[in-house]
């Protein structure tokens, strides 16, 4: 690290170099995570064309208005975000520190909707497991939409949670003057993680809330 | 070139956010409408083009170098394998006429 | 029993012989290019030994317009033989798995760590299958937890045995003797101790030995799908008046049956099963879906039983769907 | 072999990436690749001892028809144990954990893989996964065969199920982020002049190999987690009784684990690629072939998973779809092998121990894919799937192939890491010991299998006895052959003759910083002008070999 290029790694040579591989790595990782959803998405697409119906009524069982409101909790969230990364790329520090807190609070928000949601489904025992229950014809069919349901949501939740704690980590150095211009590449590679997470439940709302409504 | 040279202005991202709100209401909408088989379609036609939105604009792959939308590509495009080729066993299951084969 | 040949299992049915001669022609490709392979390589190492410390090898890609040529031909004739064992591979194949009309169809329950196989007539067996020479069976197999795989070497098939669905097997031994059984899935401790044998017989001795056998359908505890029917109270719902809350099952088995979301369904043996574990799966179109499910109240070899007793109902066919 | 100074020119002794630091920390908490580089290179030797272990208690169970060394639950375990380990934790991270952490940067010209912090955290991963792995042993191991297949993984055994699962898991991420590495560093970090097609064919073979670690395992390990959340729950997504398919779970597996693989064979393969180069004195002929040919084989491995489960219940015109495109999947690897046999012609061929490494991988490469391609025919697969064929097949592969390619890779790059000779007539005489114990030990199971012995027998029927006391004695020569590399270099780190910078002659920017390079690997910034494998380099005025 030598003293006139501050933030510089000792193995690069430009700035230039440092960032476009730091945006190239967390592309790479992004695509990681699409793969890993994918064996999800995958399990979900073929048990939902198996048993149409019962995935039907199980997602009759979830709550649309949360949903939705969580939906625009996690867009607004990406929008603070994106706008936080604006204010590292300009220089603005403390600027680009409010808004991530902004987007943990908007984090936190979808989480506790969340919780709620889950809370509402072990109350109606949609909990799979020995004491699931649901009434009507294909249960265990059903049973299934639940399975993927948490686990999928659940999956989501947890990168969530990680999502927030990264958000506050660069937060706090972010306050401090951690980022220039020239170097704000941690901060913008939480934005890409961040707006992963976004992508992830813009597929997911969908798929789990809204079928067969009408 | 300067590292710091891709600064869209706060238009676009408002711009943006206001186009996703309104693709979320519309998914939401078309769900509530009967479209038959056409549902399925919408609304995933409706999500890939809010993710392609985010993608393009908050995560700045426009203006990026190209190499970035082409790792994203090969990996949509591996997944789609995994689908697709999942597909070619589930759905041709029983054309032989012979059950379990 | 020992293989008749050191190198080649024995050969009991025309698939074996069909995949020797598959196995053949790819045995003498690999034979041709590993050889070819090893005597190039050998005599390039030989001849073009390095005889001076500094000397260099000669380029001969970039010097020869011929190179490309060359890469196109290794490309091109790998692929061809290739594409020509894949036609001969899947013709095989389809000959391996398509039964011929008129098998005669036995039943495999395969469990943790023993195969069960019901004959046609209802005869039981366990780990044991007499067979007549010359009689193609088919065989419907499930398995009541794991995954195993019936596998008999001479007749050069392996066929899993799912716990979800019916998968089948056949064969049409042509040569008497007794031949090893094996489980080909690995399906716990004691995998290796899965095993039996099938006994091919002239059909005379499989006469006699169907007559000196005692095991009738009741032996091995197992009920006919006749008393189930009636022991499981289907008969209470099932009947074949017109007051009948449930659809008649007489005559039901090979027809359509329409569905109450409008798709329609062949009346196999798988459906049959699903019907009995799954009932709201596949509604009949004009019932309502108050079947109970009879999951965990029967095992597949009861199941075994009701899908025959069904498939034996004779008499018009349900009315499904009106 | 003595011109090459190890003390600088005013006398004193010269700084490399070995002396710069001394004590435990200075190791463990490295961010030097080639540091790192040698964690794993003692990790993953450790596990391929333990796994190597296990196959000879396996082989000693084998050598009578009776169970009679071990009960059959014990069997069970060693052949999961022996395949987890050697899968999983010697050969996924083998060849690019050590040798392409080690020469990736080198190669190109870069003073450090992208991520270096990453580096070292992916070795962290690795080792918590393995140790997980190896808790998990002690607590009774797994008895499910390294493929977890459900419903047996997930609600029939009661063994470790859960803690080798999680430390596979944990283990994928450090292979997945070691490609993630990979791919910036072949991207980002070439030095001036370093075009793609100047790049070493080594470098080509791990970055096809790092796509695959990338877009593969991921799936592998959302797979093998939902397996752990259905053994915690009691239910789940495979669930039959919930009309799940346990047909799914093989799906998935093996979406990753056919192109795991190539994982394994493509720095072989490029490995191998460089021997051929360096020991016939001439460039790879048709380099961009072989280039793409990795690239080919990396893409078209994700298309042709389903020819493990022929016989799984899957639709069989799946299976015809699966093994058309398995037989495209050979092409490529056809290509490698005619192109290296062509290198040779007309060559200056040395026969250093190195080459005959690689050409021992040939051969037993060319066995072990064309048998392959026997498998990729349904009409065979039906008979012998899940027989000692495919045992022996993919032992020629990955035992024949991968390891004598990772063999060779250490005897050529030996000096370079180490700064070391190690003894000629040892090392040559291993490889011979080597090629022969594997041919007796895997030949006979060719023919084991299409007799018809299914594999995970822990007993076996009697009239198979003749050909597995074969297969036995013929791995206690290969186990010989094994320890003899062991021994002797760690002898050669102390005592083997210093090695010069460039020892074979060979090109690459790799040859041209000093044995041991230093810590920034080069002292000036090298600057690429020409292709790869551009002979003569020799300083003496070279003689070209007269035709
Ligand atoms: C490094 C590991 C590795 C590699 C590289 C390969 C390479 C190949 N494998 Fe193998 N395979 C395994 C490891 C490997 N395999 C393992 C571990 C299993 C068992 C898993 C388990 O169940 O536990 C397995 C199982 C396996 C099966 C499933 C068998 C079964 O369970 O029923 C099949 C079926 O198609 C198969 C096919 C192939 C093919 C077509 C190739 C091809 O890529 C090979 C291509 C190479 C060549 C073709 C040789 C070179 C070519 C020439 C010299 C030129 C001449 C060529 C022609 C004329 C064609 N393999
Ligand atoms: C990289 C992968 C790899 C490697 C290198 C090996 C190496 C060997 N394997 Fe293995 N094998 C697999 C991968 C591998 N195997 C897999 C995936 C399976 C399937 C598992 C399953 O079914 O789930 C399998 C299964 C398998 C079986 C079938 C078991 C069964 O189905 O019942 C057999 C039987 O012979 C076998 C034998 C051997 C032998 C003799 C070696 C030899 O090459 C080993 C030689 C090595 C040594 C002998 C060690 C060297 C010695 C030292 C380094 C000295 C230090 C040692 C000590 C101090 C102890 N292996
Ligand atoms: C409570 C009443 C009831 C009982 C008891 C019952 N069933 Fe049914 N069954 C029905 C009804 C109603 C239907 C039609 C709706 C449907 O498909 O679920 C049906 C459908 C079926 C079908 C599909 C028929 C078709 O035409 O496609 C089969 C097969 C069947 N039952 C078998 C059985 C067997 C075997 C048993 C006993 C083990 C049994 N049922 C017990 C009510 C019952
Ligand atoms: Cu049953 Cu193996
Ligand atoms: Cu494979």
């Amino acid at each position: 690290m030598s003293e006139d290029s501050p933030g510089l790694a000792h193995h690069f040579d430009s700035y230039e170099q440092q960032k476009d591989s730091a945006t190239l790595g967390m592309w790479t990782f992004l695509v990681t995570e699409i793969l890993f959803f994918g064996g999800l998405f995958a399990a979900y697409g073929l048990y939902r064309t198996s048993y149409p119906a019962a995935f039907r009524a199980g997602s009759h069982e979830l709550d649309i208005t949360l949903g939705c409101f969580n939906t625009v909790v996690l867009i607004a969230s990406s929008l603070t975000m994106a706008l936080a990364v604006r204010g590292g790329q300009t220089g603005r520090g403390k600027l680009a520190s409010v808004l991530l807190v902004l987007t943990m609070v908007l984090g936190t928000v979808f989480l506790v909707v969340k919780g709620f949601e889950y809370h509402d489904k072990f109350v109606h025992h949609h909990i799979p497991g020995p004491s699931f229950h649901f009434e009507g014809p294909e249960s265990n069919h059903v049973q299934m939409f639940f399975v993927l349901y948490f686990a999928m949501t659940g999956l989501h939740a947890l990168h969530m949670i990680i999502g927030i704690l990264l958000v506050g980590y660069v937060a706090k150095r972010a306050w401090s003057g951690a980022y220039t211009p020239q170097n704000y590449n941690f901060l913008e590679g939480t934005g890409l993680y961040w707006h992963f997470v976004d992508l992830v439940w813009i597929f997911l709302f969908p798929l789990l809330y809204l079928i067969g409504r009408h | 070139m300067s590292v710091s040279s891709h600064v869209q202005p706060l238009k676009t991202y408002f711009g943006i956010f206001g186009a996703l709100m309104i693709l979320t209401a519309l998914t939401v909408g078309a769900a509530f409408i009967n479209l038959g088989p056409a549902n399925n379609f919408v609304a995933l036609a409706i999500a890939v083009l809010k993710s392609t939105l985010v993608i393009l604009y908050f995560m700045h792959v426009k203006g990026n170098t190209k190499l970035v939308p082409v790792i994203i590509l090969s990996g949509v495009f591996f997944l789609f394998i995994l689908f697709l080729l999942l597909a070619a066993d589930y759905g041709t299951r029983g054309w032989l006429g012979v059950p379990g084969r | 029993m020992i293989p008749s040949s050191p190198v080649l299992p024995d050969q009991a049915s025309d698939v074996a012989r069909s995949v020797d001669h598959l196995m053949l022609f790819a045995l003498s490709g690999l034979v041709v290019f590993s050889t070819l392979i090893a005597v190039l390589v050998l005599v390039f190492m030989v001849k073009y030994r390095r005889t001076s410390a500094n000397q260099v090898g000669i380029d001969i890609y970039e010097t020869n317009p011929k190179s490309h040529i060359l890469e196109l031909v290794w490309s091109v004739i790998p692929l061809g033989l290739l594409l020509v064992l894949f036609g001969w591979g899947t013709k095989v194949f389809f000959e391996q798995n398509r039964p011929p009309a008129g098998a005669a169809q036995y039943w495999v329950t395969g469990r943790q760590w023993m195969w069960k196989i019901q004959h046609p007539d209802g005869r039981r067996e366990i780990n044991e299958l007499h067979v007549p020479v010359g009689r193609a069976v088919q065989l419907k197999m499930i398995s009541e937890d794991v995954i195993h795989d019936f596998f008999v070497p001479a007749f050069r098939i392996h066929v899993d045995v799912l716990p979800s669905r019916y998968t089948t097997y056949w064969f049409k031994a042509n040569r008497t003797g007794t031949f090893h059984l094996f489980c080909g899935q690995y399906c716990g401790v004691e995998h290796s101790k899965m095993v039996g044998s099938i006994i091919v017989m002239e059909p005379r001795a499989y006469e006699a030995w169907l007559a000196g056998e005692k095991t009738g359908p009741s032996a091995t505890g197992v009920a006919s799908g006749e008393e189930l029917f009636v022991s499981k109270s289907c008969n209470t719902c099932h009947r074949p008046d017109s007051s009948a809350r449930a659809p008649v099952l007489n005559g039901l088995w090979g027809t359509q049956v329409s569905l109450n979301d409008g798709t329609k369904a062949v009346a196999n043996d798988d459906y049959i099963r699903e019907s009995i574990l799954n009932p709201g799966a596949k509604v009949v179109q004009g019932y309502q879906p108050v079947m109970p499910t009879f999951r965990g109240q029967i095992s597949e070899e009861e199941l075994i039983q009701l899908v025959n007793h069904i498939k034996s109902l004779k008499g018009a066919p349900a009315e499904a769907g009106k | 072999m003595t011109t090459t100074p190890s003390t600088l020119p005013d006398g004193g002794p010269r700084t490399h990436y070995l002396n710069a630091a001394y004590g435990l920390k200075s190791w463990l908490l490295t961010r030097d690749h080639k540091r790192i580089a040698l964690l794993y290179l003692v990790s993953v030797s450790v596990f391929f001892a333990l796994g190597g272990f296990m196959a000879v208690l396996i082989r000693m169970e084998l050598a009578t028809p009776e169970g009679d060394f071990f009960q059959p639950d014990i069997y069970n375990r060693l052949f999961t144990m022996h395949g987890v380990l050697m899968i999983f934790f010697f050969l996924i991270p083998g060849i690019p954990a050590v040798l392409g952490n080690f020469l990736i940067p080198l190669m190109i010209g870069a003073k450090d893989l992208a991520f270096p912090r990453i580096n070292l955290f992916s070795w962290y991963l690795y080792s918590i996964g393995g140790a997980l792995t190896l808790w998990a042993l002690l607590h009774g191991g797994v008895d499910t065969g390294w493929t977890f297949y459900t419903p047996l993984s997930t609600n029939y055994v009661s063994t470790s199920v859960l803690t080798v699962g999680v430390g596979i898991f944990i283990a994928g991420f450090s292979s997945i982020l070691t490609g993630l590495n990979f791919v910036v560093t072949i991207h980002r970090m070439r030095a001036p002049g370093m075009t793609w097609f100047r790049l070493p064919l080594f470098v080509w073979g791990h970055y096809a190999t790092s796509i695959i670690q990338i877009l593969g395992t991921p799936v592998v390990a959302i797979t093998i987690l939902l397996i752990a959340a259905e053994r915690v729950f009691h239910v789940g997504v495979f669930d039959p009784k919930i009309g799940g398919d346990p047909v799914l779970f093989q799906h998935l597996f093996w979406f990753y684990s056919h192109p795991a693989v190539y994982i394994m064979i493509l720095p072989a393969m490029g490995v191998i690629s460089e021997l051929v180069a360096t020991f016939s004195r001439k460039p790879i002929f048709g380099y961009k072939f072989v280039a793409f040919a990795s690239i080919g084989i990396a893409v078209l491995g994700f298309l042709v998973w389903g020819h493990h489960m022929f016989v799984a219940g899957q639709s069989i015109y799946a299976g015809v779809i699966f093994s058309v495109l398995s037989m495209l999947v050979a092409v490529p690897s056809a290509i490698k092998v005619f192109n290296w046999t062509a290198t040779l012609y007309k060559g200056s061929i040395s026969w250093d121990t190195p080459m005959l490494y690689a050409l021992g991988f040939i051969g037993l490469f060319t066995i072990g894919g064309l048998t392959g391609v026997m498998l990729a025919t349904l009409g065979i697969d039906a008979h012998v799937h899940d027989t000692y064929f495919i045992i022996a097949h993919f032992h020629y592969i990955m035992v024949g192939g991968a390891i004598m390619g990772y063999l060779g890779g250490l005897h050529y790059w030996w000096p370079k890491i180490t700064g070391r000779m190690y003894p000629v007539f040892w090392s040559k005489l291993s490889a011979l010991v080597v090629f022969v114990g594997f041919n007796v030990t895997f030949f006979p199971q060719f023919i084991l299998g299409y007799l018809g012995m299914p594999r995970r027998y822990h007993s076996y029927p009697p009239e198979f006895q003749v050909l597995n006391v074969m297969s036995s004695a013929g791995a206690t020569v290969l186990g010989l052959g094994y320890l003899m590399p062991l021994i002797y270099f760690t002898w050669s780190m102390r005592y083997g003759p210093k090695a010069p910078a460039n020892p074979w002659g060979a090109t690459g920017l790799e040859w041209q910083t000093t044995s041991p390079p230093p810590v920034l690997n080069f002292e000036t910034p090298p600057v690429v002008t020409t292709a790869p494998y551009t002979y003569p380099v020799a300083a003496n005025a070279p003689e070209v070999r007269s035709v």
